[in-house]
């Protein structure tokens, strides 16, 4: 083990001038070029929400689109069918790639993994530095991929070609391109920082701290990132093929000379669904600290939680094919995928079953990070369930495709990338900004969202189970999806999510008024026993003046026979 | 500016040596989809084997005797450092390099003279993963030199010798590679 | 003993005598296919290959030192990527399925000349305003 | 429960609203359990001054078995749905009932192109009935289809059978159906192709055998004309090449 004791930070000055050995940074250098995990997981989070509200903004107006096809939108003007094919085609794009992954994996994991470890950095701040800014510009080269001629690439975010390979087909060349680049510079990002948070998770430990002493939010972070390194590379492979047969004019997925298209959706769903376990166990883990922390209770089992995520990980890689049933594959094979999707429910169900286990004989709290972790479990479920509806595979063959799989999908994501980024913000807020968040406007924003996500997508369950197919920018041209019942739940779905933006304002006002303006944080305000409590609030670079070591797991709360009922991880027995 | 955390090994394994091999981890499904793809492609196409019949197979050759070559002298670079002699193992690490220049230069010599007889990517299925992994291998190699000249110039110091076993290992990964895609590419007819 | 010590011990391995091997192995695989026998061709070329990796992974890059998880990270990737092979191959590789196979514009048809293609406003459809509002579509689709 | 919001025209969409119906009784009955469960103990254990929570480790046994047993009871459940998806997953796609008559679907870049066999009900010959965005079919009959794609990906995907197939360009797909129901439906590509995607439907009309026969009579009698004098060539690529005539 490692053999040093007390590790001075290297930061030569006391705590509270921390800053004092450092020669002033300019504003560019302490903001623009920092290597502090803190500055970068900043960077990320806020590129990621101001996608965020690109991606929103593509959904009001394609969700307007179809409530009043044919007029309009405030904001955008008439949609064409090509202008609809970009807009949903990107909004996937921007809230997979440059919403959830950057906020959840590389926000958050920037953020807690140094503070919770008990390290004062990432193992490779320059790297780190260097992940941002590849993934910075793959978010530019992704907006500039909008405008340019003939506009954004309109072939759905899974780019099968041979629609996304032939200029002639998906009639925006360079959109097509741009947007492969982008999302090919996204993943060389992604790699980057996931080497980060692997090594940083797996050797900077704080003295003292075995594998079993590290908080769930960290071990999820890490494997889903070993997830992400694993699955991502032969869609890496794949995307060099399609951007050579998009450019150089080779034949990888060119039925005519010798490509297959199919081969492009196997590589690409091998990396698809992984992936949303990338996204999903970053979240769950989110979960599990606010939890625990305003349930005052001990994480029900914590070793049974590492050994589901770790099954959930490694049975991603065996389910992608049901992305595929009714796409091409043999059927044979779709009985193997069919029985692995199913059955991967379990691990996840076993999960859910754990952190809804360690309420019991809990004292719940509810303020505002805890309603939403809550509210994350409540509306996962419905997502989880109705999974189960399209891994099987004879039921797939109706509902692959239509409405029933973009509200799935939307009660898996949204949940994921909104409530529990929710969780984790609210929850950490006071440790990042060292000040409070106002608790009533938090509630407001609480209900104003998760009220209408259901008044969203509950209407796409039914549309979806009613046939209705998806990316069709105007149901009219279809008798059977032009009934009124159909047109008024359309309308019902849009004016929902009219309610849910609304309701995101008072979220931006109270985020960046209560930064400057809000009752200033101690260093452990919801008395939390992980490490990054121990720290100030915000903390420095360097994170702490003497670095911590750890004596016990991360839930000791409640410990009977203490006057306090929690424990933090740093106290010496 | 080292961090506190880099000198921690909890794991037992130097940090940069562990940072390594995870690259290799996502090295290797990378170059793996690349090759997968490939491997199908040829098994259900044999008619593919013509087409391969025009690639050197003594150019492939030789440039396997290159990089088998300079994987020696990479680990011989890495025995040095372990023995703290600095320059020996930097003068290794430049022999390491040509190795790797000689490498490119046979491979550039080899590719004008297949697209000069009209095997260009374009020609067909086999010639479209013929450059696409050998290019993508290639890349590697010319990295793996950048990085190298890198690690050697502080080598040369005697400062960061840990550096020339890390970038040892990823020249062996490049160099395994390359021992499957010589049979793959130059032999299988 | 820390990994410092088991180099030492992995010292004594004569590097050259290791190349030396792997140079008698290329050259056995580059002859083997001379002979043109098929099965010869696949056990000297691939079977060799792996033989060499296995020799470089060992000595060079001292894998045999190493902690577990290292082997059984690479393992994993290597696992996955026979995996992918396993579910990808039955549709990519074969060129007929139970309910499929590969023939239309796969094999003999004429390669279709890549400029040849229906422009929207040519589509077929029902009555003269469609036809109108179809143009006008791809017109407006092309234009912003 | 299906049925309600779309009506049942073929002979499997029976079995995959039966499907349905099945994953929703056992998925619902986990889900209501779940959240009520989850609801009641939010409800029972929300902070009470004076009352600290307890030190639960999770290896209590009486605890435990709360996860124990949902954990098997899921596992065979599972095993039931899939079970039950895959025997509709054999019928629907890998078994071919002998046809009474087998049709061509070409997708291409917006538009559906069919090509009934006509009266000597042998497919690719010159008698075929071609037409463009509308399918006549006879009730009661077991159809075969081919279905190919000129271009880009689609999917040929209709409602009212519970039907859907992807078309791969490069591909032929063989699949069944059989309509048990007359009346004018929506043939629709599930599968984005581009720009057209949205214009991209098709009619599907059942007719009664005599209407049927009535249809063919009147298209077949000037097919052989409509194909502008070129003598289809035989064999899979006539349909697929030839671009389509006018027919209605």
């Amino acid at each position: 083990m490692a053999e040093h004791t007390h590790e001075r930070a290297h930061v030569a000055g006391t705590a509270n001038d921390a800053h004092h050995d450092h020669h002033e940074v300019g504003w560019f250098k302490k903001y623009f070029w920092s290597t502090d995990h803190k500055v970068i997981a900043f960077q990320y989070m806020f590129t990621g929400m101001f996608l965020a509200l690109i991606g929103a903004f593509m959904a009001y107006v394609f969700r307007m689109q179809l409530a009043f096809p044919g007029q309009p939108v405030p904001g955008f003007g008439v949609v064409s069918p090509g202008q609809y094919n970009m807009l949903i085609t990107n909004h996937g794009s921007i809230m997979i790639f440059w919403v959830a992954m950057p906020v959840l994996l590389a926000g958050f994991g920037n953020y807690l993994i140094p503070l919770m470890v008990g390290a004062d950095d990432m193992v490779f701040p320059r790297l780190n530095r260097l992940s941002y800014q590849i993934f910075f510009l793959s978010a530019i080269v992704l907006l500039t991929s909008l405008f340019v001629q003939n506009g954004g690439f309109g072939g759905a975010w899974t780019a099968y070609p041979p629609l996304s390979a032939n200029k002639l087909y998906n009639l925006t060349p360079y959109g097509a391109s741009m947007w492969l680049i982008a999302v090919a510079l996204e993943f060389v990002a992604f790699l980057l920082g996931g080497i980060n948070f692997i090594v940083t998770s797996m050797n900077s430990r704080a003295p003292g701290m075995k594998a079993f002493d590290v908080p769930i939010v960290v071990w999820t972070i890490v494997i889903a990132s070993i997830l992400f390194m694993a699955s991502v590379g032969p869609l890496i492979a794949g995307a060099i093929m399609l951007l050579f047969d998009q450019t150089l004019g080779t034949s990888f997925f060119n039925p005519n000379r010798g490509g297959d298209p199919v081969l492009w959706q196997h590589l690409f769903w091998f990396f698809g669904h992984p992936e949303v376990y990338v996204v999903l166990l970053p979240a769950m883990g989110i979960v599990a600290e606010v939890m625990t922390v305003f349930a005052r209770k001990k994480l029900f089992a914590y070793k049974t939680v590492i050994y589901t995520i770790i099954a959930t990980g490694v049975l991603s890689f065996f389910v992608w094919a049901h992305h595929q049933f009714v796409a091409g594959i043999d059927p044979r094979m779709a009985n193997v995928f069919t029985v692995t999707t199913v059955l991967i429910s379990i691990p996840i169900a076993e999960m859910c079953f754990v952190y809804i286990a360690t309420l019991y004989g809990g004292s719940i709290r509810f303020s505002v990070p805890m309603l939403w972790a809550l509210a994350f479990m409540a509306e996962f479920l419905i997502g989880g369930v109705t999974g189960i509806y399209l891994g099987a595979s004879g039921l797939d063959i109706y509902f692959h495709d239509t409405y029933f799989v973009v509200a799935h999908f939307h009660y898996t994501f949204f949940p994921i990338a909104v409530i529990g980024v929710m969780a984790g913000v609210t929850f950490w807020f006071p440790k990042m900004f060292g000040r409070y968040m106002n608790e009533f406007w938090g509630k407001v924003h609480f209900w104003g969202t998760v009220i209408p996500f259901n008044g969203i997508f509950i209407p796409l369950f039914i549309l979806g189970a009613a046939g209705e197919h998806r990316r069709i920018f105007d149901y009219k041209n279809f008798p059977q999806f032009n009934h009124p019942w159909q047109n008024d739940l359309r309308i019902f779905a849009t004016v929902s999510l009219l309610v849910m933006l609304l309701f995101q304002i008072p979220f931006l006002v109270n985020f960046v008024w209560s930064m400057f303006r809000g009752p200033k944080a101690p260093k452990n305000p919801w008395k939390s026993n992980t490490l990054e409590w121990t720290a100030d609030s915000p903390p420095p670079h360097g994170n702490w003046a003497e670095m911590p070591e750890c004596h016990r797991g991360p839930y000791e709360y409640s410990v009977p026979g203490r006057e306090q009922d929690f424990w933090p991880q740093n106290e010496k027995a | 500016m080292k961090t506190i955390a880099t000198t921690r090994s909890a794991m037992g394994i130097a940090t940069g040596k562990l940072a390594v091999w995870w690259v290799l981890v996502s090295e290797i499904v990378i170059f793996g989809g690349v090759l997968v793809s490939y491997i199908m492609h040829r098994l259900g196409h044999p008619e593919w084997a013509e087409q391969a019949a025009h690639t050197h197979m003594w150019l492939g050759a030789f440039n396997t005797f290159v990089l088998l070559t300079s994987s020696l002298s990479a680990v011989l670079a890495h025995q040095a450092a372990e023995q703290g002699n600095g320059r020996k193992a930097a003068n290794l690490l430049y022999l390491t390099c040509l190795g790797a220049l000689t490498f490119l230069g046979v491979k550039s010599f080899e590719w004008t003279n297949e697209i000069k007889e009209g095997f260009t990517i374009q020609a067909g299925g086999f010639w479209s993963y013929y450059y696409t992994a050998a290019g993508l291998h290639a890349f590697h190699v010319f990295a793996g030199a950048l990085v190298m000249l890198w690690v050697a110039s502080s080598a040369k110091k005697n400062e960061n010798l840990h550096r020339v076993e890390n970038v040892g290992i990823y020249w062996h990964f490049v160099d395994i590679v390359w021992i499957f895609l010589f049979p793959l590419l130059y032999i299988a007819k | 003993m820390s990994a410092h010590a088991a180099h030492a011990q992995g010292h004594h391995r004569n590097y050259v005598k290791i190349w030396a091997m792997l140079v008698v192995l290329l050259v056995i695989s580059v002859l083997g296919p001379m002979t043109g026998i098929r099965v010869i061709m696949l056990i000297t070329a691939f079977g060799v290959a792996l033989v060499k990796a296995y020799l470089v992974a060992k000595n060079f890059m001292h894998l045999d030192l190493e902690k577990p998880i290292i082997h059984f990270a690479l393992g994993l990737a290597l696992v996955f990527m026979v995996l992918l092979y396993a579910g990808v191959a039955p549709d990519v590789q074969k060129s007929a399925g139970q309910n499929w196979k590969k023939d239309a514009g796969f094999h003999h048809l004429p390669p279709q000349p890549e400029h040849e293609m229906l422009h929207p406003e040519e589509l077929e459809t029902k009555t003269p305003a469609e036809r109108e509002a179809a143009r006008e579509q791809h017109r407006d689709a092309t234009a912003h | 429960m299906i049925n309600d919001l779309i009506v049942r025209a073929s002979t499997f969409s029976g079995d995959i609203d039966r499907l349905f119906l099945l994953i929703t009784v056992i998925v619902g009955v986990w889900f209501v359990a779940a959240e009520a469960m989850f609801f009641w103990l939010i409800f029972r254990f929300r902070a009470k001054d004076g009352v600290p929570a307890q030190y639960v480790t999770g290896k209590e046994p009486h605890l435990k078995q709360w996860i124990n047993i949902p954990h098997t009871l899921i596992l065979i459940c599972d095993i039931i749905i899939i079970i039950a998806a895959v025997r509709v997953w054999v019928r629907i796609k890998q078994t071919l009932p002998p046809a009474d008559r087998t049709i061509r679907v070409v997708a291409q870049q917006w538009a559906w192109t069919f090509a009934d066999p006509g009266p000597d009900n042998r497919i690719d010959t010159p008698d075929d009935v071609r037409t463009t965005d509308e399918l006549h079919v006879e009730v009661g009959k077991t159809y075969h289809f081919l279905l190919e794609s000129k271009d880009v990906v689609h999917s040929f995907f209709v409602p009212v059978f519970r039907l859907k197939q992807d078309a791969d360009p490069g591909r032929t797909y063989t699949g069944w159906f059989k309509p048990t129901k007359t009346g004018t439906y929506d043939i629709l590509c599930a599968e984005i192709c581009g720009i057209g995607h949205g214009v991209m439907g098709a009619k599907l009309v059942v007719d009664s055998p005599q209407a049927y026969r009535q249809w063919q009579q009147a298209h077949a009698a000037e097919a052989p004309a409509a194909v502008n004098g070129e003598t289809p060539t035989d064999g899979a690529s006539a349909a697929v090449s030839t671009l389509v005539p006018r027919g209605q």
